[in-house]
């Protein structure tokens, strides 16, 4: 069963790659979403840890993620239906296998109980991810792709290190070789601190790099600027989402060996350094999308904030609102590209008369990054904000109230230069308008946004429960 | 059944806007019709709780928000703010069917009412809000609706440049008001708005709790030096809503920091004595920086400062008073400053209104090409008078009645022995000052707009508004010459509001009755008002048919309407003794020579903390963020350079 | 009722007393130039005067400028009520009633300053202008002087805090009084457009404050306002000389005589003010008027330290 | 026979520095083919009492790191027909000197990491590092898109390097994905760089700066 979530998509990928129709591959993604999605929500009815192997099994934390990818992905296939019909100028063979294969992949970094199988799905989202950028195959999206390969390539190289020397340590202290997580936790308290230490540290970096913290995150502007918005929102809500994921399993057995308080301490940090540096960057930004990877980088630096002052539940309920959020977002942004033939600032103005849909859509949404209730962010930020604000680091609760509020003015200046006003001559004439095809899938997900700040279901709330306390955080 | 009523009746308002949203005249007109209804429901219900004795009422949500357990009451201090919500949000809909019409501005005017219900709802529901969770969302709610109301007329760079002000403060308060909840569960381990445990408010918890408070709600209710956004925000939105923000949405802000503060059982001294400052400096500056302004709906915005620096006084003195243990200093401090929201509301609405029907009229909202009105539209004029009165505080309207009770109060802390009390007592000769600058203002306001003759060419021939416009002024005025001869009635209502706005008090709080006797001012008022009708009668009937002719003109042999009084001339007196403060702009050409062949005057004022201060620093730091884009100047090499960097660093630390 | 009664004999007299205040102060000025000067009775002729003459109204009034005069007359019968003229307390008295006091006189002044825009004179834009300034600097000095009092008394009624027992406290309150009472003659010469702050008797258009507000007034309009403003002068040369009357509290004669005795000088003292003093200029009034507020500022701080 | 381990290990840091010394593109290419064959070595060495998977992973590393790799990147330079000079941003010496210092540095910080008792005296986690860091060095000194692939190789080499110690701690499945892996993301990038020369008509990586900000 849990198998299953991993082979299906690739199955598909495959097929849908043999596949010679340019016109049917786009119309059987959302097959594979809807698939995918009953396979997850079977999954998660049925017995909690439903396992394949000792390797893949489905506990809370990658039920959680699971959740997340498959939501985003049914809706991305809905969204590319109408998408790849508007781009006709370009093959789609790759891109739909591609798309395909990032599902299995991010399934299969879900389910991995083993810190080397980890790994080697992280790097593959990663590959499988890089032809999906370089879609629109001009000079902008190849310098795009060539740095988030290279980058995250990197990246993912000292995250391999990071494993090995994890494993290093736990063969000098406890002479147990498993790479299983469930063994990892087990010995953790006798493994070497040196080690253990310096591997965090490569696996932070090295899995930083893919999340995108500060100053890791060069890639991130070029890759989702220069990618579909599609991507962007995948990228953005589910590779993201992997990396966190994989980082949180580390974290775990870091902290039960006893380093939590270093770890936390080089989460908070580098989740600071991540808002300060997007509330620099974000100022003055003219790019829409580049704009949304900030904002991006800022939430994974709240993600990160989140986890290190102690406040798993709202981390994770973070991870899973902002990636609906990011996809939203970007999904959105993709029609306002469209519509004005362009992501610059300078070319857009008045999209919320162009575009009374896409342009609501995207002001609901940057209103919903910005946590304001009642979005299910502003339950996840507030639960953050509230771990934050207790005895021991009140700055930290302090400075991330401050960093937001910058973030929201240079955010927001661009959000409504763009919607507001009267629309240039130029958009007036483009033929690209809201059409359900393209909006529905955003309503879909702003919906569920909305239901999230409202009405958290029972089973899910004690979902993310029981994953806040698989890493080690109180519910 | 009351709190059923009002929420029943809240869903009905948030809910108003949806058939306008279809766009069209007549769902439009659908839903102006259910907003009064709702605003009639709600204000029912709660003029029901104020003004008869009833335990507050509770109701839980039957589940949870996400996480949070969310529940509603309906106490005094809510119901107090409910009834000028509903009151105003009803005139207002009423008034809209005339100015904003579905019939010349399309979809606007559906989107409009959309979310002049939302807001109006939202309004509501902070106020009964029983925890901060119900609290945050409605207050959100409420800010982002205000937002899309300010922005109706978003083809307009001005609009578009207050609204995103607006936004970007109201933003900041919220966070600081995330902070403040996030504290407060932190502290009670719950977010219902419940009195803390004593010995809590000492130290640097006490101190976070209280400027976040005053921060996060204050930016909302406007307090001097946080109300950058509300002159622009006030004379962008369209008059209805203006009149509603400034009536009744900033008061939201005064809700919060009264029904916060006053959870605190021992707050110290300080707090009392940093709102009495606030105050003072919100009042004297507002009303100040109201006199310099030429456009008429900003001049009343700046009022609206005035108006919030008098009552956070009165809730300062309050907070002094719990302080020091005298709850006659609380009742007199509280009961003026909530009687003072009520009247605001009242009387700053009818001025807004009016403001509306003058540039509905007119065309303009320009001080410097009004005038005679007053013969052209004497329905509005008359009106606008008893609002111009009400807010300069002269008996016998309202105004009077709630500044009276602040000065006995003011008075009341003068016998004290403790320094608080003495500084408290110092606030009198204060807000004498701000209602005699008040007052100039207003002469010049109404004097300028309605008086003499018209000082420019205007394309409209302007004319009274119809009923849709003028019945919600009468309204209005009625009810505040009602508080202002009748003030005993709404006294009950006043102590109900005072008893819940201070739980825990010691012993039941001194009835404000007694320590006031408001009944006196009654009856002098209705003596005065029997002195002037007959003054009034004996000199109508002595000069009915005099004689006409030109104003004396001091033998000038062609005099102009231009050279009449202008409103920059005749503030500038009054601008000159605070021109430290309001730093005016001024050019124009001198008179030089025997001869002058052509002189030229013009001053404006910008405001100090917005124009001279905050924009420029933001722009300064925001152009100083573009030397931060060396960082990122597209080099993989330099990318992959901090990648390894940040490894050896993080490698450092191990 | 006796209060009913009070209240009628009380306004009577303040009626029938206050020109006479006018008609001193005309005649002190006089005596200072060497002139002989009206009759004391000439500022009655003049009122009797005034409400026979027919009016001319301004082609561009409305109803607003009618109303500046009957505003500015009920403010001062409303002020008559309040004050203590009387040795006990006044007709109408309650903890409070200073305000009430100082703020029918403002609502007086406000109608007043509309009618005069009323008429779109120029001249009388500024005079209302001045008017409403002014005042604003000076009700400050008022309400500084009213706390010091009010700490002294221990009441917030006129009647309480200038009531005799302020005597027993001489001693100890003494400075304070005086520095009210300096203050307070300050507001009086400034609320009542007397010299050094305007010069009633200049030529009409010259005048800066009040009397260029009334220009266009005439008639029984004028001598409505005329008569009002005689009124004000009698309200706050008795708030004067309730705040010193040196007089004990049994008898009423002693008590009388003292109080018209004192108005008289009162009357007198503005004479003499006239008449050895210029006019200032126009930029030096608030700074006047600052001062004013000081003295009664610093009056508190004394009383607060008793 | 640890004195073989590290005499096969100085030689991959030789190579380290041959890559980074030398200005010409296919020497740099053939230093990183004889890097991946020595790298072919350590498994055989480090386990010499191994079955057949440290054999596999061996002939596996070999025919990856030794053979395709440098001949996909020979490739991509022959079709590329651009100047074989690498150009680096700083100087031939300096980036010399840095490797060294990296080489040193890495000696001082695997000092204080514990060993386990078989692995005691030997350079593995030394040459680890240094690697690491001379892949580093490549990565931010060099200017060309092949070199940069050439960086990345060199990276992996470093954490190869260290992998060896872990062979029985890692599964088989794992090792071999590893090195598929790295294949795919050589291969990935080949491509990329492929179509970089198709629309730059260069493989110089300045012009890949449009994007800021």
């Amino acid at each position: 069963m849990a198998l299953a979530l991993v082979l299906v998509p690739l199955a598909w990928a495959l097929f849908l790659y043999a596949l010679p129709s340019e016109r049917w591959r786009p119309a059987l993604l959302p097959l594979l979403g809807a698939a995918h999605l009953a396979l997850v929500v079977r999954v998660l009815a049925g017995t909690p840890g439903a396992a394949a192997g000792t390797w893949l099994r489905v506990d809370p934390l990658g039920a959680l993620l699971l959740a997340v990818v498959s939501v985003l992905f049914a809706v991305c296939s809905l969204y590319a239906v109408s998408y790849l019909r508007l781009r006709r100028d370009r093959p789609n063979r790759a891109f739909c296998a591609c798309l395909a294969l990032f599902l299995a992949m991010a399934s299969l970094v879900a389910l991995s109980q083993h810190l080397g199988l980890l790994w080697v799905a992280m790097e593959a989202t990663t590959l499988v991810t890089a032809p999906l950028i370089y879609f629109n195959r001009n000079q902008r999206s190849i310098e795009a792709t060539w740095k988030y390969l290279l980058i995250c390539s990197v990246g993912i190289a000292l995250a391999l290190l990071g494993s090995f020397f994890l494993s290093y340590a736990s063969l000098l202290g406890s002479r147990d070789s498993s790479l299983l997580f469930s063994s990892l936790t087990a010995h953790a308290g006798e493994f070497s601190r040196p080690w253990l230490r310096a591997a965090f540290v490569l696996l932070l970096v090295g899995y930083g790099t893919k999340i995108g913290l500060a100053p890791l995150h060069t890639w991130k502007p070029d890759a989702y600027g220069e990618a579909p918005g599609l991507v962007g929102a995948l990228l953005a809500g589910g590779a993201t989402s992997c990396a966190f994921v994989a980082l949180l399993r580390v974290f775990h057995v870091v902290d039960l060996a006893g380093e939590g308080a270093f770890a936390r301490r080089l989460f908070v940090g580098l989740g600071l350094l991540s808002m300060l540096w997007v509330a620099v960057f974000m100022a003055r930004q003219r790019d829409i999308k580049r704009m949304l990877a900030y904002s991006s980088v800022e939430h994974m630096g709240i993600l990160l904030i989140g986890v290190g002052v102690g406040g798993a539940f709202g981390a994770l309920l973070h991870m899973v609102t902002n990636a609906l959020v990011k996809g939203w977002l970007f999904l959105a942004a993709g029609n306002i590209h469209r519509g004005f033939g362009s992501k610059r600032l300078r070319d857009i103005a008045g999209a919320a008369r162009l575009l009374p849909w896409s342009g609501a859509l995207f002001l609901f949404g940057f209103l919903a990054a910005a946590g304001s209730p009642p979005f299910g962010t502003f339950v996840s930020l507030f639960s953050i904000l509230g771990a934050a604000l207790t005895p021991g680091h009140w700055w930290v609760g302090g400075a991330l109230l401050a960093l937001l509020a910058v973030t929201f003015l240079g955010m927001g200046s661009s959000v409504l230069r763009a919607l507001q006003g009267e629309p240039p001559a130029r958009a007036l004439e483009s033929p690209h308008r809201d059409r359900p095809a393209g909006t529905v899938p955003i309503l879909l997900l702003a919906a569920v946004v909305l239901v999230l700040g409202l009405w958290l279901p029972r089973p899910a709330q004690e979902l993310l429960e029981a994953a806040a306390a698989s890493i080690g955080g109180a519910p | 059944m009351r709190l059923d009523l009002v929420l029943g009746a809240t869903a009905l308002m948030a809910a108003s806007g949806l058939p306008a949203l279809l766009g069209g005249r007549v769902a439009t007109r659908a839903s102006a019709v259910l907003q009064v209804v709702a605003a009639g429901l709600g204000g029912a219900g709660a003029a029901g709780a104020l003004f008869a004795a009833a335990p507050p009422a509770a109701l839980a949500l039957p589940w949870r928000l996400a996480v949070f357990e969310v529940g509603f009451r309906l106490d005094g201090l809510a119901a107090l703010f409910l009834v000028p919500i509903f009151l105003v949000a009803g005139l207002g809909a009423i008034y809209a069917e005339e100015t904003w019409p579905a019939a010349a501005r399309g979809r606007g005017a559906g989107r409009l009412r959309f979310f002049y219900g939302l807001t109006a709802a939202a309004m509501a529901l902070v106020v009964v809000a029983a925890d901060g969770v119900a609290l945050l969302v409605a207050w959100e709610a409420m800010a982002i609706g205000a937002y899309f109301l300010v922005v109706a007329d978003d083809r307009e760079e001005a609009v578009r440049e207050a609204g995103w002000i607006y936004l970007a403060a109201t933003h900041a308060g919220t966070l600081c008001l995330f902070g403040l909840f996030a504290l407060l569960r932190g502290a009670t381990g719950s977010f219902e708005l419940a009195p803390l445990p004593a010995g809590l408010a000492g130290g640097g918890f006490g101190a976070a709790i209280f400027l976040l408070t005053v921060a996060g709600f204050g930016v909302k209710a406007g307090i001097m030096p946080l109300h950058v956004w509300l002159p622009g925000a006030h004379s962008a939105a369209p008059s209805h809503v203006s009149a509603v923000m400034s009536g009744v949405l900033i008061k939201i802000g005064v809700y919060g920091i009264i029904r916060v503060l006053f959870l605190v059982p021992d707050p110290p001294p300080w707090w009392g004595g940093a709102l009495l400052a606030i105050g003072a400096v919100s009042g004297v500056l507002g009303v100040a920086f109201a006199l310099g302004q030429h456009d008429l709906k900003r001049l009343l915005a700046y009022h609206s400062v005035e108006n919030i620096g008098i009552i956070v006084l009165g809730v300062g003195l309050a907070l002094v008073g719990r302080a020091a243990g005298e709850p006659v200093w609380v009742a007199l401090g509280l009961g003026g400053a909530l009687l003072h929201v009520v009247n605001h509301a009242l009387f700053k609405s009818l001025l807004f209104f009016g403001a509306g029907a003058v540039a509905h009229a007119t065309g303009t909202r320009d001080l410097e090409r009004l005038g005679g009105l007053g013969k052209t539209m004497p329905r509005t004029a008359a009106l606008f008078l008893v609002g111009a009165v009400a807010i300069s505080g002269l008996p016998p309207l309202n105004g009077f009645v709630s500044e009276w009770l602040l000065y006995l109060g003011f008075f009341g802390a003068v016998q004290s022995e403790s320094a608080a009390g003495l500084g408290a007592a110092l606030m009198a000769p204060l807000l004498a000052l701000i209602g005699a600058l008040a007052l100039a203002c207003f002469v010049k306001a109404f004097g300028i707009v309605f008086l003499g003759s018209p000082r420019a060419v205007l394309t409209a021939r302007p004319h009274d508004p119809g009923a849709a416009m003028l019945a919600p002024m009468a309204v209005l005025a009625l009810l505040c010459a009602a508080i202002g001869l009748a003030p005993q009635t709404i006294v009950p209502a006043l102590e109900r509001a005072v008893a819940a706005a201070v739980p825990g008090a010691a012993g039941a709080p001194p009835a404000l009755a007694e320590i006031g006797r408001v009944g006196v001012l009654s009856a002098v008022a209705l003596g005065f008002l029997a002195a002037l009708a007959a003054f009034g009668l004996w000199l109508s009937a002595r000069t009915r048919g005099a004689p006409r002719a030109v104003t004396w003109d001091c033998g000038y042999h062609a005099p102009s309407p231009r050279m009449q009084s202008s409103g920059s001339s005749f503030a500038a007196t009054l601008l000159g003794t605070f021109r430290w403060a309001l730093r005016p702009v001024e050019q124009g050409q001198p008179v030089r020579g025997t001869f002058p062949v052509r002189a030229s005057f013009h001053s404006r004022v910008p405001d100090t903390v917005l124009d001279r201060f905050l924009l420029p620093v933001l722009r300064r730091l925001a152009r100083l963020t573009l030397y931060a884009r060396y960082l990122q100047q597209g080099r993989l090499q330099v990318y992959l350079l901090y990648v390894a960097v940040t490894l050896l660093v993080l490698l450092a630390l191990v | 009722m006796p209060s009913v009664l009070q209240l009628a004999v009380q306004t009577l007299l303040a009626v029938l007393l206050a020109p006479v205040l006018f008609g001193v102060i005309r005649r002190t000025k006089a005596f200072f130039a060497g002139r002989t000067g009206a009759p004391l009775w000439q500022p009655y002729f003049d009122l009797v005067k005034l409400l026979r003459k027919r009016t001319v109204l301004s082609s561009t009034s409305t109803w607003v400028f009618l109303a500046g005069p009957v505003a500015l007359a009920a403010a001062a019968l409303l002020g008559v009520a309040l004050m203590p003229l009387g040795p006990g307390a006044a007709p109408v008295a309650f903890g409070g009633d200073a305000v009430l006091f100082v703020y029918a006189l403002a609502l007086g002044r406000f109608v007043l300053a509309l009618s005069a825009l009323d008429t779109g004179s120029s001249f009388e834009g500024l005079g209302a202008s001045r008017e409403v300034s002014f005042a604003a600097l000076a009700e400050p000095a008022l309400f500084f002087g009213f706390l010091a009092l009010a700490r002294l008394s221990g009441s917030f009624s006129l009647s309480g805090m200038l009531d005799r027992p302020l005597l027993v406290r001489w001693p100890d309150g003494g400075p304070a009084v005086a520095l009210i009472a300096a203050g307070w003659f300050l507001v009086l010469l400034a609320e009542n457009s007397r010299v050094p702050f305007d010069d009633p008797s200049t030529h009409l258009e010259l005048t800066m404050i009040h009397e260029v507000m009334i220009l266009d007034h005439s008639g029984p309009a004028l001598g409505l306002v005329l008569w009002a403003s005689m009124l004000k002068f009698l309200l706050f040369a008795a708030l004067l000389v309730r705040l010193l009357l040196p007089v004990g509290e049994s008898d009423a004669a002693v008590y009388a005589a003292g109080l018209v005795v004192g108005l008289l000088l009162v009357a007198l003292a503005v004479g003499v003010v006239e008449s050895s003093l210029a006019r200032l200029r126009l930029v030096r009034v608030p700074q006047l008027l600052v001062s004013a507020c000081l003295l009664c500022a610093f009056a508190f701080l004394l009383a607060a330290r008793s | 026979m640890p004195w073989v381990i590290d005499l096969v290990l100085a030689l991959v840091l030789a190579a380290n520095i041959r890559i980074l010394g030398t200005s010409r593109l296919g020497v740099c290419i053939r230093a990183v083919a004889v890097q991946g064959v020595l790298l072919a070595f350590l498994p055989l060495l480090l386990h010499p009492d191994s079955r057949g998977r440290t054999l596999v992973i061996a002939l596996a590393a070999a025919a990856v790191k030794g053979a395709v790799v440098p001949a996909m990147l020979f490739r991509a330079l022959a079709a590329a027909r651009i100047r074989r000079a690498i150009e680096p941003f700083i100087g031939l010496v300096p980036s010399m000197l840095a490797c060294a210092a990296a080489t040193a540095g890495a000696l001082l910080f695997a000092a204080k990491l514990p060993l386990a008792p078989g692995h005691g005296g030997t350079l593995v986690v030394p040459a680890s590092l240094a690697t690491l860091f001379s892949g580093f060095l490549v990565l931010t000194t060099r200017r060309k898109a092949i070199t940069q692939v050439v960086g990345y190789i060199v990276l992996e080499n470093g954490v190869f390097i260290f992998g060896m110690l872990l062979l029985d701690a890692m599964p088989f499945m794992v090792e071999i994905g590893v090195l598929l892996d790295v294949f795919v993301a050589v291969f990935v990038m080949g491509i990329v760089v492929d179509h970089i020369r198709n629309e730059f008509s260069s493989l110089d990586t300045e012009q890949l700066s449009a994007l800021k900000g």
